[in-house]
């Protein structure tokens, strides 16, 4: 199925079943996909697992899902931050679970997800308190952690310009895990600035093809004009 | 009705009716090596549907005549192509990445044999002094949400392409969903062989040709 | 290190041991480093391990280095083809060995070598007489075949472009194996059409960071331009 | 000469020294988040060192001001930076694919404590009611050719950071390379410790303040 143009972001996330595992791309505020995480808390599917660097900056965004007490799990690199003081009380009075991910295992995990690998050897984390539970592997006189993919039901991500068949270009570092998150998830929505003609992206700059991207969403100014 | 025996431009035509009315919305699609790329011409132009080229594109257009012929712009079989409006280049660990993640919505492979289960054979003919080639169709076999073949039902011996279990190298497990051939369609997989369409020939002896006497199913011709 | 700019192809290779694995980027003749291959012919080292998409096309080439008898082995998806007499000939009397491997599972060997990956499960090939001796799997309900990465010494590649940091962009589809191999192999040579002034490439187009190469030369009119 | 204890100014021009002479045909090099980035400021324009940024930049230029600032364009502690000539931008996949294939030559750190044979702890305090958050810490700590960590060499109640065997949770194994601090420079790792260089304090006292009496090797100060 091809990519769709959707008239506002509430058509974007329409339809995600409480249960299900989001993708929420963004390294701080950089690539934040704030738009779709609004329409996302307007839709109301509850008991999510939330995947994302971080678990959210002071009360909008991610934090503001958070604190609607619709997330039961965040999987993330850096829960903590100067201003994540959502989750940082709702973890401490034991109301969300965290799964603590360092950043390479995180992104590649996906990216495994989205290419058809089944788990692969990681170097990260050996001999740490990450490795617990982890099935441990001497490879060629290197010790390596087996790693899971992690898939997502939705992602949620924010590109710079996308085409008619939801072709996609980031924007220097908000590029972050928006291209890797659209390979992992079974439904993939995009916010972008501006939606050109197909034809109008050079093919050898494309970062994310179509084929990955289900629902495409511009900047509100943007579907005005 | 029986119909007529089809010849390939008439698989591959309906190959490409089944494409376009089992995805309305559009699809992704790659055409193996050889016949399978006859399924392209039989697509209308607003099917929505995307070709996949395994070494590193979408959208590739038709092959590539006169001026068109760029030596950097080439299809699996190392034919020369075009592009269309909307294409993306990548590099290959992404292109199989992209097939093995389940990306693509149909394949369409030649094959040696098919087994009523899926099994697929198509890269090797097992032959002593055969050298063996894969390339990428082992990774196209297990890829592709949907794994249809385009074959003849026979081959220039007469004996069935169509198997209880494939005698020759194995190119994938079970992944075969859909086989199309001059004298019939049909469905193979976990389910057994189904007959989904016989052309030029009953049913019943089509059955009694294959030795597969039991494969009886829903039939749509 | 940064890349450094060579005088000509011979430069570009000096150095290559006898024994040395040696990825060849190109997929048929797109993207094929023809000079290199030619200039690592001159070179002379032996005793070579060739991992390419292909075993070689007509007398030149990656078939006029096998016809030096100086490589020992083959690791490829495709070698046989209606112009691989070289090859073929060799194979069948015996004096090359062959090692094939799926065309997905060679990129991603390679990706997994320049991407610090131990190892990993792939799909591809299980119940397959190419996976007799692997490692077999089942995870998740799906039977899955564990595969090594592929180092190699040295990657010859093609591209279009280069700047004076070894930034590079690729042509259509000759960019097949290139970006791969330039993470995969200790020293990577690289070919190209042209080379430009840093930061005249724009940096959200660049494909294969500078970081992974080591050696450019441009074609023979660029330099003597 | 013992030489004045130095500030996280000094510390830092002593890494970027030794970088460079280390490293003339220039380096791929990871600053860590907090006093590493201060590194940077004392490479020489010519050094040919390149910064990577682990979200997905190489190249990378100075912290913006005014309006240069783009919250498109951060580093890894997300402070707004800059864009040099020969950038490059990739996702995180391929970045942190960049590190973890060890093709960054240099990374600096911080760090809590560091062992003699070069196990680095860096993440986590190991406090009870601390929220666990790793970052790319042990992605970084495994990935480069060169771990070096730059941190003071005790901490705000005087026990040494540098010790026989880290007690805070670990970031990773034998991974550190060298140990810049106010006090001194040491290596570390399979061979065990050995002093470098020393700053403001006689090595005697140095090595009895940390309690590490057998830690004599070769000295450059």
């Amino acid at each position: 199925m091809t990519a769709r143009i959707c008239d506002g972001y509430d058509e974007a996330v329409a339809g995600t079943a409480d249960g299900s595992t989001v993708l929420v791309g963004g390294f701080g505020m950089a690539g934040m996909p704030v738009d779709l995480i609004d329409a996302l808390i307007r839709q109301g599917a509850a008991d999510l697992t939330i995947v994302s660097n971080n678990a959210g900056n002071g009360d909008t965004g991610l934090a503001a899902l958070l604190a609607t007490g619709r997330v039961r799990k965040v999987i993330c690199s850096f829960p903590r931050q100067a201003d994540s003081w959502v989750f940082d009380d709702l973890y401490r009075s034991g109301r969300i679970e965290l799964e603590v991910v360092p950043q390479g295992n995180l992104a590649e995990r996906m990216r495994a997800a989205g290419a058809g690998i089944g788990a692969f050897y990681s170097p990260t984390a050996v001999g740490t308190p990450l490795a617990e539970g982890k099935e441990v592997r001497e490879i060629d006189g290197r010790t390596y952690l087996l790693e899971y993919p992690i898939h997502g039901d939705l992602a949620l991500i924010k590109a710079h310009t996308a085409d008619r068949m939801g072709n996609l270009v980031y924007r220097r570092t908000a590029r972050n895990f928006g291209p890797v998150m659209a390979t992992a998830a079974r439904t993939v929505a995009v916010q972008v600035d501006r939606v050109v003609e197909t034809g109008a992206l050079d093919p050898e700059n494309v970062i994310t093809p179509g084929i990955y991207v289900d629902r495409v969403v511009a900047a509100e100014q943007e579907r005005a004009a | 009705m029986i119909g007529r025996i089809r010849d390939k431009n008439d698989i591959a035509a309906a190959i490409a009716r089944d494409i376009t009315a089992e995805h309305p919305d559009g699809a992704y699609v790659n055409l193996g090596i050889g016949q399978p790329t006859l399924v392209a011409d039989h697509l209308p132009d607003d099917s929505g549907v995307v070709l996949h080229t395994e070494n590193g594109m979408l959208n590739m257009g038709p092959a590539a005549h006169g001026d068109e012929v760029d030596p950097d712009l080439v299809n699996a079989g190392k034919v020369p192509v075009t592009e269309l409006p909307g294409a993306a280049y990548f590099h290959h660990a992404d292109s199989f990445a992209m097939m093995r993640g389940g990306h693509l919505d149909v394949c369409v492979l030649g094959a040696f044999q098919v087994s009523t289960a899926g099994d697929l054979a198509n890269w090797h003919t097992g032959a002593p002094d055969a050298i063996p080639a894969v390339g990428g169709a082992m990774d196209l076999a297990i890829g592709a949400k949907r794994v249809w073949v385009m074959m003849t039902l026979f081959d220039k011996q007469g004996a069935p392409k169509l198997v209880p279990e494939c005698t020759y190298p194995l190119t994938g497990l079970g992944c075969v969903e859909r086989v199309y051939t001059d004298l019939g369609t049909f469905a193979v997989g976990p389910g057994g062989l189904q007959v989904l369409e016989v052309h030029g020939i009953d049913p019943d002896e089509l059955a009694r040709r294959l030795g597969l006497l039991d494969a009886v199913g829903e039939r749509r011709t």
